[in-house]
């Protein structure tokens, strides 16, 4: 009794608050559905152009309400957990998942005068909730009770772990030499135009011009581990159909694994976000003040982050996928020394200027 | 096909459309078939082109999974041999409900060329699982096959979702009237042996 | 050092290659025929369907004679011909397509399109062109059963009636033969007797002849 | 070398273990030999200078009726020519002795032949059933093998 008591008057008094956050919440999960749509059309359309053929067609005009046909499809498709599933973890995996790539979403700064969450440590907090993926992942890898799924599972958590290390490599970099970890302020320090990106060297003068080589190999290192990140091909080993059936969600059907898919998707969006935000203006406009009221620059951020989305989407359906040791090599052996070199050179501009 | 019969419900007077939901969810399912990748002879190089660029089965909303339990249909394409039937009757339950499957080819349909003297094929996969459109040929065109998977879109798009499926309710009509013709043929006997 | 650079450089640009081909391929026109808008039999060129494409088997009964080369042709025995006897009894007077008379009926032609292997065998054993392929190629099914189709104009009934009529000239020829026989068993009995009579006459004559030739 | 030239080689070395020559004029004439002593000969086949057969290139079974055959075709591809050996065994005792100790690729070809004829070959390393179920019943390519009606509850015949 006295806890409800306790929890009345909480809601009481904080009844406002509440219903700002519910609401604030909801933006991003719109923006995450509706882009989920856009982007599984955008794939199917993209992969099916590259082969010189048409893709979806026969659902709407061009095949538009396929995204929509395959949700309705997904809902009412039978639930299977399998007998031998450790079953809360299998319940509870894909949502863990999607978890982590819907909390990203909460510190990015859509503009200037909106974020769901301004939060003077926005990277790191990045750095840290990307990990739940991994949880999530090796949490339904395990649980499914299919070794196919474990292989995957493991695969992808030993892919994620390794290429997170250049991938903080790059935010670090940028970090030190925009002097601060929010990821709003990062984006303010890079308007006027795209000469005051990052990945130009940064808002600082014309004697910038030596750090360009490194901010670029930076931005190209990051790009790849995002791919990786996010289990995109060429670095899809841990689904990949050729060797493992359908690698960590071998075992999922319907709902649950439909926030697998989502969840990949919301992950696209996410690092391309963070590449967003750290390399290229976040919600700044590339033309100084010309269109960067705060309407525009939502603009901005959501054509620059999808721009990122389509190229990783091109990547996929051009290049063939990588071995596992080729991958480790590739993280270990080349990107982490280029990034390092980098992070060198990025935390050398950040004391100068 | 759902939506444009809920479209061509009346409009009422507060411009209100009205449909079922059922027509909504049999106009995504029957829209949004993932086939499981599942090749077995030479129909699975017709099968190929059929994915290929030239017939593109995409445009259907048809895409390819390699998980059964991320499937729809499947596409029984090719010889079954006894050792693989059974195999195919593990992958086809391993699909969620509602599932279906296309029989693509001679072989698939009736054992083909080795009806008659094929040891050890399975004479018509029908035996081991249940098939909802046969597609004749040896092997069919590519352009059958589309015809094939337009057929099980009608399909899937006059069933009743809420209601017990067609195939269930077929396969109970089955196991009654199998039932009854043999309480005739019990019946008969005894009233021979009178 | 300097390899591992060169190895990086030269992995960098090769994606970019490819990239740079998948780009391109993005605008170039797709060659997707879509095949419920366009027919196969429509389209133009290469795309169309080729005349010898191995489809439904169409059999022209009006040709048929019923000499069963198909049935004998067929690697897989698919094709089951029935052939009955036009009977001379029958009031229908079917002809062949050349306008010749018909002697069977084709009371039972069904082809199994489930075990059918589309070899086209059947097509060259065939003396009349009467079994060919057709441009059909539509006609998968919801039911194995509705893949036996039967060419025969004839349902069931008419079969059984055309046998009737073909037992009852038989029986009838039977009867007919067996009162022949009787007849003519009985005309020869006769014919017998007759016979001997003017044997008996004959030897009369002649030996009176003898007798006469001898008095002369 | 011609084959009546190999057959005279062997016939010098092995005396009454070859037995015979079947001269097939549009076709592989072939050496019948004794089924006792077939890895000698075989392996006297491979290693003889002058033979040189270095590359098995398939063994058969097959069922003449009352026995059971394995065909040898062997190719050299030093000298270029190829040779056909036949031994026969009865149906009662099928045994033969293995080749694979002298050329690896005969493992699947015997287990083909004993899955699907039944010939039994002495010193295989692994003789199981390479095409049929584990559990199959009979050998299908003999002439008395009857097709069985059920196989696990699924029906044979059509």
């Amino acid at each position: 009794m006295e806890n409800h008591q306790f929890l009345f008057n909480f809601i009481s008094e904080y009844t406002g608050d509440i219903l700002a956050g519910v609401l604030i919440a909801i933006i991003p999960l719109a923006l995450l559905l509706v882009y989920a749509l856009v982007a599984i059309y955008g794939e199917l359309k993209i992969a099916s152009f590259i082969q010189l053929k048409l893709g979806p067609m026969r659902t709407g005009k061009w095949g538009l309400l396929q995204p929509v046909a395959e949700v309705f499809k997904l809902l009412q498709k039978e639930d299977i957990t399998p007998d031998g599933a450790d079953k809360p973890l299998f319940n509870l995996a894909p949502f863990i998942i999607f978890l982590g790539c819907y909390a990203a979403l909460s510190v990015l700064p859509l503009s200037s005068h909106f974020a769901p969450s301004g939060l003077n440590i926005g990277l790191f907090f990045i750095i840290a909730i990307s990990s739940l993926a991994v949880l999530g992942i090796v949490m339904g890898g395990w649980a499914s009770n299919n070794k196919y799924s474990l292989i995957g599972a493991m695969r992808s958590v030993s892919q994620i772990i390794s290429y997170e290390i250049p991938a903080a490599m790059c935010i670090l970099g940028v970090a030190s030499m925009a002097h601060s970890l929010d990821m709003n302020v990062i984006s303010a320090q890079q308007q006027g135009g795209f000469w005051n990106w990052y990945v130009l060297g940064g808002p600082a003068g014309i004697s910038k011009i030596w750090l360009i080589p490194f901010t670029v190999v930076m931005f190209i290192v990051y790009f790849v581990t995002s791919l990786a990140e996010t289990n995109r091909t060429p670095f899809d080993v841990p689904e990949g159909e050729s060797e493992l059936v359908a690698g960590y969600h071998t075992e999922y059907s319907g709902m649950k694994f439909a926030f697998f898919y989502l969840a990949e998707y919301g992950n696209m969006f996410v690092v391309s976000a963070i590449m967003t935000v750290i390399f290229f203006g976040g919600w700044s406009s590339p033309f100084g003040d010309f269109l960067n009221s705060p309407i525009w620059q939502i603009f901005w951020f959501i054509a620059k982050s999808m721009f990122f989305v389509g190229l990783q989407i091109w990547l996929r359906w051009t290049l063939p996928r990588t071995r596992v040791d080729q991958l480790m090599y590739l993280c270990w052996k080349i990107l982490l020394p280029l990034s390092m070199v980098c992070f060198l050179a990025m935390a050398l501009g950040g004391m100068l200027y | 096909m759902g939506l444009l019969n809920a479209l061509d419900n009346p409009i009422n007077a507060d411009g209100i459309i009205l449909g079922k939901v059922e027509d909504l969810f049999n106009w995504g399912r029957a829209k949004s078939n993932w086939f499981l990748q599942f090749g077995l002879a030479c129909c699975a190089i017709e099968f190929m082109a059929v994915n290929a660029s030239h017939f593109d089965l995409m445009r259907f909303g048809n895409i390819p999974r390699s998980s059964p339990r991320q499937a729809d249909y499947i596409v029984i394409s090719g010889t079954v041999t006894l050792k693989m039937a059974e195999r195919i009757k593990i992958l086809f339950e391993q699909i969620p409900e509602p599932r279906y499957a296309i029989s693509m080819g001679s072989c698939a349909n009736s054992g083909g060329p080795y009806w008659q003297h094929g040891y050890n094929v399975l004479k018509g996969i029908d035996r081991v699982i249940p098939i909802d459109v046969y597609i004749p040929g040896c092997p069919p065109r590519p352009e059958a096959f589309e015809q094939a998977v337009l057929k099980l879109q009608e399909k899937i798009s006059m069933e009743e979702i809420f209601k017990k499926r067609e195939r269930v309710a077929q396969e109970d009509k089955m196991l009654e009237s199998m039932l009854k013709a043999e309480e005739n043929n019990f019946i008969e006997n005894v009233n021979k042996h009178i | 050092m300097i390899n591992y650079l060169k190895n990086i450089i030269k992995g960098f640009s090769t994606i970019l290659v490819g990239m740079k081909v998948t780009f391109i391929n993005l605008f170039r026109p797709n060659v997707t025929v879509q095949y419920p808008n366009v027919h196969p039999l429509v389209r133009a060129g290469s795309d169309k369907m080729p005349d010898n494409a191995r489809n439904k088997l169409n059999v022209i009964i009006p040709k048929c004679t019923g000499c069963k080369s198909c049935e004998k042709a067929c690697p897989v025995n698919c094709i089951t011909i029935e052939t009955t006897k036009v009977a001379s009894i029958d009031t229908e007077k079917p002809l062949m397509e050349d306008g010749k008379k018909r002697v069977f009926w084709l009371s039972q032609f069904d082809i199994d399109f489930a075990k059918c292997c589309f070899c086209g065998l059947c097509t060259i054993a065939c003396p009349t062109s009467a079994i060919v392929h057709s441009t059909d190629f539509e006609y998968s099914c919801y039911d194995r059963n509705e893949l036996l189709v039967h060419f025969s104009p004839f349902n069931k009934e008419q079969v059984a009636e055309k046998k009737r009529i073909l037992a009852e000239e038989v029986k009838q020829k039977a009867e007919k033969a067996l009162a022949d026989k009787q007849a003519a068993e009985k005309a020869a009995q006769e014919q017998n007797i007759t016979d001997s009579k003017i044997k008996s006459s004959d030897d009369q004559t002649s030996a009176n002849q003898n007798i006469q030739n001898n008095s002369n | 070398m011609t084959i009546q030239e190999i057959y005279d080689l062997l016939k010098i070395h092995f005396n009454d273990d070859i037995k015979e020559i079947t001269d097939i004029s549009n076709g592989d004439s072939f050496i019948t030999v004794n089924p006792a002593n077939i890895f000698d000969i075989l392996q006297f086949c491979r290693d003889y200078e002058t033979l040189d057969f270095d590359y098995l290139t398939l063994i058969s079974g097959m069922d003449s009726g009352e026995n059971l055959g394995v065909v040898y075709h062997l190719y050299s591809m030093k000298f270029k020519h190829s040779i056909v050996i036949k031994a026969f065994v009865p149906k009662e005792s099928p045994n033969i002795q293995s080749v694979v100790y002298l050329w690896r690729a005969a493992d699947w070809h015997e287990r083909e032949a004993f899955d699907l004829i039944g010939v039994v070959f002495d010193g295989h390393p692994n003789l199981i059933r390479i095409l049929c179920p584990y559990d199959w019943e009979g050998h299908p390519l003999r002439k008395d093998y009857v097709t069985p009606q059920e196989y696990h509850g699924m029906k044979v015949p059509y």
